[in-house]
């Protein structure tokens, strides 16, 4: 009885299971190519707000290279991929993936797109949990204010001007708040900043002479801590004075 | 076809026919040994109805009611439960209550039969009517309500061939009187539109 | 490690909640919080699913599903493995403890279309989690999920006995007021 | 000769309703005035503006319910849910954002759950959420107070309030802004450094908060509630406080006492989290629920995104209000095991 | 048979209405209603499962006996939802990402099991297939008008991103209704999604209790038509 | 001096003692009628012993206790008994019950009386006995039979109440004053009785003189008179066992559960009477006060006396008072109407003037401010309580202990919203004894129901199987073609016929309905004829014969009045 009832049920809904899988591989096969097509479309799309296409022939931005334990940051992690443009063999400009943690509530995740002048090429904020309708402003689809990095760097930008208005920089704060703007800023400037310290190893070519004339000191100053004379140091993620 | 979409198609049979055969195998091993016997909330519904026995939710009896319910019937088919076993049973089946339904009847107060002793004519038809044997009497004799297990079904009026039987109210007394909740008028008003309740 | 976990938990039922924040479960939530010990039953019935079936899933998904390439099939065979896994919890449940089963009978089939249920199986794939991750989630959630229903639960007896307007009596008052709640729960935003 | 019948008891205490709100408006004036002369004329625009509102949107929700408006009025209900609304925002508001937080309070939180005494959720914080999550752009803006900065004249109060362009307070963050913020300083530092904190928090806080602290223990005193939930949440607050902070590290969130007076704490422990309707009902309860208020609003304030949790603290709670009452009833006359008194 | 029709219809849309009166699929109903594109884009994937759904129900009614029959239905509902998102992810990725798991989760939509279990399991196709369609129209209805709503009131501009679902030439739709705008954020954030959803309920019991009012009395109903002999036959 | 604890809760009302405590009792006069009413007390009414007509001496039995929870009825005064019928009574609802009515003779003659002074030589269930047969019932409070209460075993403390936490009433306070010997002989018996080892009486300190006057009558005595704090309800039973032994009463429990009994203090006094003097409880003290009375002061009152006749007599003005309290402003009732006579629970008319109790306050809804809580003796959550009994969320109020309040009225008394708390907990309570009557009702109906069922399937079987069995044998008989010739029964021939007409009437639809009334009637009419006419031809029994008679004549005369009202509505129209 038992026997009969399993095998009954088992295989009435095993026929059925059979016929959905079938319709659904068909579906699949059917749809495969032009999903390809439409998650590559969507990942260029993605990529072209930070980095135009014109800098880098397709499918090219498939290389990247790996941040090692020694050239990190406080601002990108070991183990970060920075992806590269190529257009001939020449490397034309790269992506670098940063995550600040001077969020007013949370880390901020941004791309960074730079070309071999080291001109930003685009920022855009990937994850952010800033209050809304204060600090989300640092969203592409609330506001045109990320694009405001476009064109900056560090020969047409002053080390001291990479700051908040407010800070004395050339950057716009929002109304009611500053500190995600200025985390912000702090960001793409450290982006810079590393893609010059690393500049042989991303781009497999010397630092351009142009650059090499910009001097800067360690650490940007925007931080008021650096202001007030304090020396930073990190115990247990929290500051001392000392 | 290509032999890529051929393989994934076989594979998507494949897996899908593994689960679902194991999950039929599980399934058919229960249908035959965990077969439902007596469904405990037929009880539980049935202990909510009235048990008045009298039919004008068009099931004979309570039970069949409360088995019909919990077949999917609605709820609002007994009056002499009225809407307060509606609530019940829509909290205990977590159902929206809903008005009762008029075509079996409205929600009468609680009512006793009563046979009109010198007019009855001992015919036994309504104690073959009653639901309860709430009628004493022997054929040919006279027959008499026994009031306290008498549950105001009305089911046997409509036999007696004399017409000797009322429905009669119970009366209030100094015993069964209780406050009534406080009226509107001397209150503030109310958004319930049945209530005179606060 | 377990500050991880800790902190994985806190943000799952709170910050991240699954009924107020991420609209999960949201059927059960409105439909079973009219009694608090309805809805406890709920919790008890949901947090054992959504914890079985969380991990049930992974092991589906990888070990089935991505070696053989067939993640396009994933909801179809979570759902499977859904109402298999509700299917088998009643089971064991009436084996092992009758009383049991009097008191979660009621709520285990109802899990089947609850969809954090089948929210954590697929989210869990999208935050590629850990086998042991997915399991904490899934339990995270449903403590999260618990949490707000009982919590919820015991308000609405209170919203029974008011004076709520006809208009409002009913799903629109239960809205209102969890969207208050859900207004309430802002507040933990940034805790993690 | 037919008498007429009602229940006992046929004697009643004289204090009504209206007496009780009253009493609740009279014990918020010491801290209004206070307030008032930290954050100038802004203050009292706003108490206007919210009463005016909230009376106005009361009445409206009264007449749709069918209800005799004048009488109903007369239970200042609504002025005291305006007065505390106003009160919790940033002086010199445009009218606009008040009467949407008096309409979300009265409305929303009120009369849609059935009016005065049905309420689960404080009116006056659902108000003041709803306001502070649409519009965070003007619920930050604090005016600096009057020690620090020249106080706005009454005009410009005014022009606030139509919000008028013309108008630009200065405004600054609030000291537990900056103390959530505190950009790695150390405690002292951040003392040093900001003109906005005065001894033990903030300038103006201070004294705003003992005015509060005065007003509610006259409240106290006069029977409108009972000690258990302010304590409770004092209670908490400081434990929590005391218990991280660590003498003044960047990463300690501040000293009881500054706890204790900063923000709306002691506006929020006796005139908020004692509104009796939508906090827990027996006396266990309310110690409870206080002190779980407390609770919430050190961890949120400290390890949260928003810098005073009053409000998120007081609606979370209102939340659990109703299942704190599930398991804190007293014990009835005669429930006690027999022998325990022997 | 036309008034059969007429019933379904009113069912549907107004009087069984999934969303409003039977609160089912509430998920996405509050997860995606931010804006009329993306609450569009949910609300057709759904009516497409639901006919297709009701349809395959309809067609296996006699086939399955009673005690696989629920994880028939499923079957056949996961099978639509995969193939809505398959033929989504080919044709309008974007949207698809947006909607999220919102889109798988359809599976689990009681409303669409509900119908199958209610409706289709009963009836013949056709019956079947207008039911999931009104049934679908009704629960898309509401999410439209809901992301109508949250959109207008949270950014005051309507029928943004349009081109999602419908392709470029959909970018001009996007209208600006209030210039300068202060927009009221709640109505996008989660607590605005119950709250208006809250709302629209109020007001769909309003228009219900106007009805009732207005409508003319309908042919009396017997008292107590009804009754069922208890005790059997009386000799 | 024995330690004095506290209870939870209580209020302060205005006392309003000194306008009736000053004067000494005096008595009320005769009236021409007296309304006995057959229960005073809780439990079953006594059963009447006297036939109308009868003349009655004072302190005459003319009801006995129906059993042990009940008590007997005695006749205030000589005189007639001109009725035993329904009056109204002293009780809320304003319905009547049965009351022995006695036309008094002025002659106030009494029946010789039975004293016991050497009642310690007696046997305490003689004693009880006695307590029985004179009518006492408690007459502080719910007027509980005494012999019953004190009818229990291990009780080790006795308690006299004589708190009198009231406002207004003073009956107990001039009662202590005037007359403790009866009191102290009272209490000896009482302890006598229920063989209690401590004897405790709690007066409450706004009665200092009659502290002193107990005081002194028990001087001799180990017991102890306890001054307690003035807080209402202190007089509470429960209330008063937690002030003077620190223990509470378990919940649905009774004080005989802790060994102790509690008994007020003119209950005392009235065993006293009856037990030593051999005099039934036929009179008590009580407080007549308030505004509108302008003799306010204690009156010892014939049981049955008219109430409308006392006010007349200790100048009542009528018609400045809109309501009369039988009992206390906190605890009593207002009544009907002024016809209900003063029972053994009387303790006191309050005739308030318009604006003594406070001017009426509009209702306003609870904003759970939780002062009732604060202030409820028996540690409830009030506010809960009447949302839940207005919201009639019986389970809720079951989990909340609704049953264990006392109906005080200390919450309405303090609520700012005026809400009237109590009467919501009384209307709750009377819907849940309904519901659980008539769960138990359904519950029987139930059983009967499925045991009739098992029943009719039985017999079922059973013909059935005597069916077949039969025929089987008319199988084999089949060919001896017998025939049965069928009588037809006439009843059957005339339900036919009905059912027939039944059908007719239901087919022509609706029909208008006075004339298919009338048609019905006529229907009736001739079946009842038919059914006689049959029955009379087949030689039925007289019995059945006189009831169909009677019925075809009760029939005819409803006809011949349905035609007349019709014609007469008929006749305007036309
Ligand atoms: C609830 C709340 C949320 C806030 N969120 C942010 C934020 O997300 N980003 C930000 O930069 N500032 C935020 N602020 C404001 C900061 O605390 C700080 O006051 C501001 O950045 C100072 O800038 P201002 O001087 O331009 O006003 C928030 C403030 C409050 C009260
Ligand atoms: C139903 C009922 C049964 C009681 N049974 C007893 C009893 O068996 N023995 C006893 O000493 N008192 C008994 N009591 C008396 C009560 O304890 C109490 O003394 C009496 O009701 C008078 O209380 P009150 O006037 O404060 O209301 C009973 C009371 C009630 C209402
Ligand atoms: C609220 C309340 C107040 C009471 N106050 C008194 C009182 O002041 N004096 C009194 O003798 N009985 C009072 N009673 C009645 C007592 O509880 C109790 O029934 C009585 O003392 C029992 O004695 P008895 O049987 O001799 O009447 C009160 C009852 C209640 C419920
Ligand atoms: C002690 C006390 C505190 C109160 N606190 C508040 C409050 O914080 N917020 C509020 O809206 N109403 C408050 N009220 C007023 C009243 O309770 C409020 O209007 C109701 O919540 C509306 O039903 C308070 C009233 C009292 C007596
Ligand atoms: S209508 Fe009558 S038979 Fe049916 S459930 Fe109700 S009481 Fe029972
Ligand atoms: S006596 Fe009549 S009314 Fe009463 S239960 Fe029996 S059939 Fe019903
Ligand atoms: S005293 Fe009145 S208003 Fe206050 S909680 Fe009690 S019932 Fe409500
Ligand atoms: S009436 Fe009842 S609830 Fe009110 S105070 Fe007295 S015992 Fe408590
Ligand atoms: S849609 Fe029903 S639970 Fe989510």
């Amino acid at each position: 009885m038992i026997g009969r009832s399993i095998i009954q049920h088992s295989v009435a809904l095993a026929g059925f299971a059979a016929i959905c899988a079938f319709v659904l591989a068909l579906t699949h096969s059917e749809t495969e190519a032009p999903i390809t097509k439409a998650k590559a479309k969507a990942r260029a799309q993605a990529l072209a707000a930070v980095m135009p296409p014109s800098l880098y022939r397709d499918p090219i931005l498939d290389e990247h290279v790996v941040v090692s334990g020694d050239n990190s940051t406080a601002f990108i992690a070991p183990g970060t991929k920075i992806l590269r443009a190529r257009s001939n063999t020449q490397v034309t400009g790269i992506i670098v993936p940063i995550q600040t943690p001077e969020g007013y509530s949370g880390d901020i995740d941004l791309l960074v797109g730079m070309d071999n002048t080291l001109t930003i090429t685009g920022v855009r904020v990937v994850t952010h949990k800033e209050t809304p309708g204060l600090g989300d402003k640092i969203q592409r689809n609330k506001s045109p204010w990320i694009d405001s990095f476009i064109d900056k760097s560090l020969s047409n930008t002053s080390e001291s001007t990479w700051a908040v208005k407010r800070d004395g920089g050339a950057f716009d704060q929002f109304t009611g708040a500053t500190i995600t703007p200025r985390a912000v800023v702090k960001a793409v400037y450290g982006a810079i900043v590393y893609a010059r310290d690393n500049y042989q190893t991303l781009f497999e070519a010397p630092l351009p002479e142009a650059l090499l004339d910009i001097s800067f000191t360690e650490h940007q100053q925007t931080n008021i801590i650096s202001q007030l004379g304090y020396w930073e140091k990190r115990v247990d993620g929290t500051f001392y004075a000392e | 076809m290509e032999s890529g979409v051929v393989n994934n198609l076989l594979g998507a049979i494949g897996a899908l026919l593994a689960l679902g055969a194991s999950f039929g195998a599980l399934l058919g091993f229960a249908a035959v040994k965990f077969k439902t016997e007596g469904n405990p909330i037929v009880d539980q519904v049935n202990a909510l109805l009235p048990q008045t026995q009298c039919g004008q939710c068009s099931y004979p009896g309570c039970r069949p009611y409360a088995e019909a319910i919990v077949a999917g019937e609605s709820i609002n088919k007994c009056p002499p439960g009225g809407e307060a076993t509606i609530h019940q049973l829509a909290d205990l089946l977590n159902l929206e209550p809903l008005p009762l339904d008029a075509e079996h009847g409205a929600e009468k107060a609680k009512t006793v039969a009563f046979i009109r002793e010198d007019e009855c004519i001992g015919c036994t038809k309504c104690i073959q009517a009653c639901p309860v044997d709430a009628i004493l009497g022997a054929a040919k004799l006279m027959h008499t309500v026994i009031a306290s297990e008498c549950t105001g079904c009305d089911l046997c009026v409509e036999p007696c061939p004399v017409d000797c039987i009322d429905m009669i109210e119970l009366p209030t007394t100094v015993q069964n009187w209780s406050w009534p909740l406080p009226n509107r008028g001397a209150l503030i008003a109310t958004d319930k539109s049945s209530g005179d309740l606060v | 490690m377990i500050a991880e976990f800790a902190s994985l938990l806190l943000a799952t039922v709170l910050v991240n909640n699954f009924v107020l924040v991420q609209f999960l479960g949201l059927c059960p939530f409105m439909g079973v919080s009219n009694k608090v010990e309805t809805a406890m039953g709920m919790s008890m019935a949901t947090a054992f699913v959504l914890t079985l079936a969380s991990g049930c899933s992974y092991l589906t998904y990888h070990f089935i599903l991505a070696p053989l390439n067939l993640e396009y099939l994933r909801t179809i065979s979570f759902i499977l493995v859904i109402a298999a896994v509700v299917q088998f919890t009643e089971l064991l449940i009436r084996k092992a403890s009758p009383l049991l089963h009097r008191v979660l009978g009621v709520f285990l089939p109802l899990i089947t279309t609850n969809c954090a249920v089948l929210g954590v199986a697929l989210l869990n794939i999208n935050k590629a989690h850990t086998f042991l991750e997915s399991l904490w989630y899934g339990f995270g959630a449903a403590l999260g999920f618990a949490l707000v229903l009982v919590l919820f639960s015991a308000m609405r007896e209170r919203l029974a006995a008011a004076d709520v307007p006809t208009v409002f009596e009913g799903p629109a008052i239960g809205m209102i007021a969890a969207g208050l709640m859900s207004l309430a729960f802002m507040g933990f935003a940034g805790l993690v | 000769m037919i008498l007429q019948q009602v229940s006992s008891p046929h004697l009643h205490a004289a204090r009504s309703t209206e007496e009780i709100m009253l009493r609740v408006l009279l014990a918020l004036l010491p801290g209004i005035i206070t307030m008032a002369h930290f954050f100038g004329s802004g203050v009292f625009t706003n108490l206007v503006v919210a009463c005016v509102a909230a009376v106005l949107c009361e009445s409206i929700c009264l007449r749709l319910r069918k209800r005799p408006v004048l009488i109903y009025l007369k239970d200042y209900s609504a002025v005291v849910t305006a007065v505390l609304l106003a009160l919790a925002l940033p002086p010199y508001s445009p009218w606009w954002l008040i009467t949407i937080g008096a309409l979300a309070a009265i409305g929303l939180a009120k009369h849609v759950f059935g009016g005065l005494g049905s309420n689960p959720f404080n009116p006056a914080m659902v108000g003041y959420v709803v306001l502070l999550i649409s519009f965070p752009v003007q619920m930050t803006q604090w005016t600096a107070p009057s020690t620090l900065a020249a106080n706005p004249t009454a005009w410009d109060s005014l022009l606030a309030m139509v919000g008028s362009e013309a108008y630009d307070a200065v405004t600054m963050a609030t000291p537990l802004d900056l103390i959530r913020q505190n950009n790695g300083l150390m405690m002292s530092a951040l003392w040093q450094h900001y003109p906005q904190f005065g001894r033990f928090s903030g300038v103006g806080w201070e004294w705003i908060n003992l005015a509060f602290l005065a007003g509610g223990v006259w409240l106290v005193q006069q029977r409108i509630f009972t000690w258990h939930a302010p304590v409770g949440m004092l209670a908490a607050l400081g434990l929590m406080s005391a218990l991280f902070y660590d003498g003044g590290s960047s990463a300690s969130g501040g000293s009881p006492l500054f706890h204790w007076l900063s923000g709306a704490t002691m506006l929020g422990a006796f005139f908020i989290i004692t509104d009796p309707v939508s906090g827990a009902t027996s006396n266990l309860g309310r110690l409870i629920f206080g002190a779980l208020v407390g609770l919430l609003v050190y961890c949120i304030r400290v390890w949260g995104s928003y810098p005073d949790a009053v409000a998120f603290a007081v609606l979370l709670m209102n939340f659990a209000a109703p299942f704190i009452d599930y398991y804190t009833q007293p014990k009835p006359y005669g429930h006690k095991p027999p022998d325990a008194d022997k | 048979m036309q008034s059969d029709f007429k019933e379904l219809t009113v069912k549907g849309l107004w009087s069984n209405n999934p969303a409003l009166v039977q609160l089912l699929g509430l998920c996405p109903l509050l997860a995606v209603t931010t804006n009329v594109a993306n609450a569009l884009g949910l609300g057709l994937a759904t009516l497409f499962v639901l006919v297709v759904s009701n349809v395959a129900v309809s067609l296996v009614r006699g086939l399955v006996s009673n005690a696989i029959r629920l994880p028939v239905f499923v079957l056949i509902i996961a099978s639509a939802v995969t193939c809505t998102e398959l033929l989504m992810q080919a044709y309008t990725f974007e949207l698809y990402e947006i909607l999220g798991i919102f889109l798988p989760l359809i599976t689990t939509n009681c409303a669409i099991l509900g119908r199958a279990e209610a409706f289709a399991s009963k009836h013949a196709v056709i019956p079947a297939a207008y039911d999931g369609l009104m049934m679908g129209l009704g629960f898309a209805l509401v999410l439209v008008a809901l992301g109508a709503m949250r959109e207008l009131l949270g950014t005051g501009i309507l029928f943004a991103d349009m081109q999602l679902l419908f392709g470029a030439q959909a970018e001009t739709w996007r209208w600006v209704v209030f210039d300068d705008y202060q927009p009221f954020l709640l109505a996008v954030l989660p607590p605005g999604a119950f709250i208006f959803t809250g709302l629209l309920i109020a007001l769909k019991n309003r228009l219900d209790q106007h009805f009732a009012s207005n409508k003319i009395a309908r042919a009396p109903i017997e008292a107590g038509s009804k009754r069922a002999r208890v005790t059997g036959v009386i000799r | 001096m024995s330690t004095i604890y506290s209870f939870h809760g209580g209020i302060h009302p205005a006392e309003h003692k000194t306008e009736s405590n000053s004067a000494p009792i005096q008595a009320a006069p005769l009236p021409p009628c007296l309304i006995v009413p057959l229960s005073q007390h809780i439990g079953l009414p006594a059963k009447p012993v006297v036939k109308v007509g009868q003349r009655v001496l004072k302190g005459e039995c003319i009801a006995m206790a129906d059993g042990h929870l009940s008590t007997s009825v005695h006749a205030p005064s000589s005189g007639y008994v001109s009725a035993i019928e329904s009056h109204v009574i002293a009780h809320p609802s304003g319905l009547s019950a049965t009351c022995i009515i006695i036309e008094t003779d002025g002659c106030d003659e009494a029946i010789a009386a039975t004293p016991h002074p050497d009642w310690r030589s007696y046997e305490i269930g003689e004693l009880l006995g006695i307590i029985r047969e004179q009518g006492i019932a408690g007459l502080g409070g719910a007027g509980f039979p005494s012999a019953y209460k004190l009818n229990s075993d291990e009780i080790h403390t006795l308690i006299i109440n004589g708190v009198e936490c009231e406002p207004y009433i003073t009956a107990d306070d001039r009662l202590m004053r005037e007359r403790s010997e009866l009191l102290e002989q009272g209490i000896e018996i009482l302890q006598h009785i229920t063989g209690a080892q401590t004897v405790l009486i709690g007066i409450e300190d706004n009665k200092p003189e009659a502290i002193e006057a107990v005081r002194t009558a028990c001087k001799h005595r180990d017991w102890a008179v306890v001054s307690i704090p003035t807080k209402y309800p202190s007089g509470g039973e429960k209330q008063l066992i937690e002030l003077l032994t620190g223990q509470q009463v378990p919940q649905a429990g009774i004080p005989a559960d802790l060994g102790i009994v509690c008994q007020n203090v003119a209950t005392a006094t009235a065993i006293a009477q009856a037990i030593i003097e051999g005099q039934p409880l036929i009179s008590r003290i009580t407080t007549l006060t308030g505004e509108c009375i302008t003799e306010k002061g204690n009156y010892e009152v014939r049981l049955g006396t008219p109430i409308k006749y006392l006010l007349e007599h200790v100048g009542y003005a009528r018609d400045q008072s809109q309501k009369i309290i039988m009992g206390g402003p906190l605890m009593g009732f207002t009544l009907p109407n002024l016809d209900v006579p003063v029972v053994k629970t009387t303790n006191c008319i309050l005739a308030p003037g318009d604006n003594e109790l406070g001017s009426e306050t509009r209702t306003q809804a609870c904003i759970r401010c939780g002062h009732c809580a604060e202030v409820c003796p028996a540690s409830l959550l009030p506010q809960q309580l009447y949302w839940y009994a207005k919201s009639q969320s019986h389970e809720q109020l079951k989990a909340h202990n609704l049953a264990d309040c006392i109906e005080c009225g200390a919450c309405a008394y303090v609520c700012p919203s005026a809400l009237p708390l109590v009467q919501f907990y009384r209307a709750a309570k009377g819907e849940i004894k309904e519901k659980s009557i008539e769960q138990r009702q359904a519950e029987i109906a139930k059983s009967r129901f499925e045991a009739r069922q098992a029943r009719l399937e039985r017999d079922a079987a059973e013909r059935e199987a005597t069916r077949a069995a039969r025929k089987a044998e008319a199988k084999a008989k089949a060919k001896q073609d017998a025939r049965f010739a069928g009588e037809e029964d006439p009843v059957q021939a005339a339900i036919e016929r009905a059912k027939a007409k039944k059908a007719r009437l239901q087919q022509s639809g609706e029909a208008d309905s006075v004339s298919s009334k009338l048609d019905e009637l006529k229907a009736k009419v001739e079946r009842a004829k038919f059914g006689l006419e049959q029955a009379q031809s087949s030689g039925k029994e007289e019995k059945v014969l006189t009831a169909l008679s009677a019925s075809v004549q009760r029939l005819e005369r409803l006809l011949a009045g349905e035609q007349a009202k019709q014609e007469q509505t008929q006749e305007p129209s036309e």
